[in-house]
């Protein structure tokens, strides 16, 4: 079980290079995204790991804000749409 | 009517967290849910206009249960398509986009058929024109036009059957 | 001459940054150094005692709301203080997010999900002292609803299906409801905020109703949270 | 006939986890390599939507009946709910923020 979850964080470490490395912003968005998903399923497994079913819990609070986080991401950081609704 | 099926949907989901059935969590729950689903019925509900009453939705449940495999399915298909070309040594695309428009008038199934379009085949959406109904789709691998026309068939294969379930 | 100053700046940032990598060591190990006996009895107590005295299985409950019951309550006052000074001083009652408008689809999905996060957010309160959350957490989980209608429909559409005189009144009744509640244990006649001491009926452990007056603390900070992260957030995005 | 069950069980615990492992480390792979922004996407959707649905339902298998694996599907639920819009938040996102894919664009509405 443990050499599962090192594999997990590996390609998490992986994907860490286009959050570093991403051309543009919303690639480094994307990049977060995933990797969030893989330290959620981290998360599952440690509960089995260690034993302590708490940890699915925490997993599902970790996905709610991990949802809002990407949906205020990509709004703060897109310019004004042209002829929108401007001030 | 709605009330009764966001009271029930929300009471079954607070045992699920609760993770224990005695009459101390029945009661505080049902406290709890009715409070919820009269606070949110109108706020959360007004727009999930269903082609059904709420009786024949629950017989369907079979239905969903269809749906929800076969899209699993799916899923695991095009992830396997989409796995190969990462362990290629020279990864070779042919991605192109293109527009499609629906004939889906509820915007609840239309907000379903995203789920239809990101997730399983080649495809992304990437934008939702809303007067014209149009999507801006995105292929990975598509080579010809002849291969565009057959896949945009599948598509409208998943059209119906998100329309037979909220119409 | 301008390169070798960048370069400067470069490494100051990388020595900066080491620096505090190893201060932060040094202060962990400290702080985990545990052959120490003087540092360590009143963990040691809180952790064989905890549960027997409060009727808390969540060890970080217990300590929050009965040991350090009083600094929970400063936290709190933090938040009221912060969202009173926010509602003073931006003034500007319309205003304009930026950024794009988001496609029919991420509104239904919107719409479709609220009532669940409700439901998990008062999960997370009433269940404070058997699974892990508290009051914190869910008053967290609740003000997500309000910052998803202001995300996606804009602020005046949150605040007008939630008014700001609402969400102050309510938060107020979170902040005055915690000081009556400590003002129990004073008419028992031991301390403020006392629960374990003043026999709060601890009930069986691991049941709903137990814990003493735990769990009606966890609710006022709870709604008392919420709002006041509803309100800290919405008048932060007020930007002209 | 019980011990073969089980050790039938464990070998299915084994296969899902395994599948998951495979999908996931094929992201990391798919977003470092593919070159356009669009096609990373498609490795950032269904690969790790494949690979997490796999490792849950390992997890599912491994727990049995109760209601920690009605939990688990809770969360399949839902991460398959959010995380497709959030894909799709990211895409019309990038198309605003004029990243251009690199492709021909087909101009076919059938009116």
């Amino acid at each position: 079980m443990l050499y599962l979850i090192l594999a997990i964080v590996l390609s998490a470490i992986l994907t860490f290079y286009r959050v570093i490395k991403g051309p543009s912003v919303p690639d480094r968005i994307a990049a977060m995204n995933s990797i969030g998903v893989m330290f959620l399923l981290v998360l599952v497994l440690l509960s089995y790991y260690f034993e302590r079913k708490i940890f699915i819990d925490v997993a599902l609070i970790y996905g709610v804000f991990l949802f809002i986080n990407v949906l205020v991401m990509s709004k703060y950081f897109s310019e004004p749409e042209k002829g929108g609704v401007g001030d | 009517m709605k009330k009764i099926l966001l009271f029930l949907i929300t009471l079954a989901l607070w045992f699920v967290f609760a993770g224990r059935v005695t009459i101390e969590v029945f009661l505080l729950g049902t406290i709890i849910c009715s409070i919820l689903s009269l606070m949110f019925v109108d706020n959360g509900f007004k727009l999930v206009q269903m082609k059904y009453e709420t009786k024949e939705f629950l017989l369907k449940i079979y239905y969903i249960l269809l749906v929800i495999i076969s899209f699993i399915y799916d899923v695991f298909l095009s992830a396997v398509r989409v796995s190969r070309h990462a362990f290629e040594i020279k990864p070779s695309f042919s991605p192109r986009t293109v527009r499609i428009k629906t004939s889906l008038e509820n915007t609840n199934s239309m907000a379903m058929l995203i789920n239809f379009i990101t997730l399983p085949q080649g495809t992304l959406a990437m934008d939702f024109d809303n007067l014209s109904k149009n999507y801006f789709i995105h292929w990975i691998d598509v080579h010809s036009d002849d291969e565009a026309e057959i896949k945009k068939a599948r598509i409208s294969k998943h059209e119906n059957l998100v329309s037979k379930l909220f119409g | 001459m301008s390169k070798i100053n960048e370069r400067l700046k470069k490494l100051h940032t990388i020595a900066l940054v080491v620096a505090l990598a190893v201060f932060l060591l040094v202060v962990v190990y400290e702080i985990h150094n545990l052959d120490n006996n003087s540092k360590r009895y009143l963990s040691e107590h809180y952790i064989s005692e905890g549960v027997r005295e409060t009727g808390a299985i969540n060890l970080v409950t217990s300590v929050l709301y009965d040991y350090r019951a009083f600094d929970t309550l400063g936290e709190a006052t933090v938040i009221l203080t912060a969202a009173a000074i926010l509602s003073l001083l931006v003034p500007v009652s319309k205003a304009t997010m930026l950024g794009t408008k988001f496609s029919i689809i991420v509104y239904q999905t919107t719409k479709f999900s609220i009532p669940f996060l409700a439901v998990l957010g008062v999960h997370l309160i009433f269940f404070g002292h058997l699974s892990p959350g508290g009051g914190f957490v869910g008053g967290v989980v609740l003000s997500i609803i309000p910052i998803l209608l202001t995300i996606t429909y804009g602020v005046e559409f949150s605040e007008s299906k939630l008014k700001p005189a609402k969400k102050k009144l309510v938060e107020d009744i979170g902040a005055i409801g915690f000081i009556l509640l400590g003002l129990l244990g004073v008419v028992t006649g031991s301390n403020f905020l006392a629960n374990g001491q003043a026999n709060f009926g601890p009930g069986n452990t691991g049941e709903l109703i137990s814990a003493g007056l735990i769990p009606y603390l966890n609710v006022m900070i709870g709604i008392k949270v919420g709002a006041g992260l509803a309100i800290i957030f919405n008048s932060l995005i007020k930007e002209k | 006939m019980i011990d073969f069950i089980h050790s039938l069980s464990q070998l299915l615990v084994y296969v899902f986890l395994l599948t998951g492992i495979y999908f996931l480390f094929s992201t990391a792979l798919g977003m470092i390599r593919f070159p356009d922004f669009y096609t990373r996407l498609h490795a950032g959707s269904k690969c790790l939507m494949a690979g997490g649905i796999a490792v849950l339902m390992g997890c599912i298998v491994l727990e049995g009946i109760g209601f920690v694996s009605l939990k688990l599907i809770v969360l399949i639920l839902f991460l398959v709910i959010t995380n497709s819009i959030a894909i799709h938040v990211i895409a019309s996102f990038a198309d605003n923020y004029n990243i251009l894919p690199k492709t021909i664009v087909e101009n076919d509405s059938d009116e």
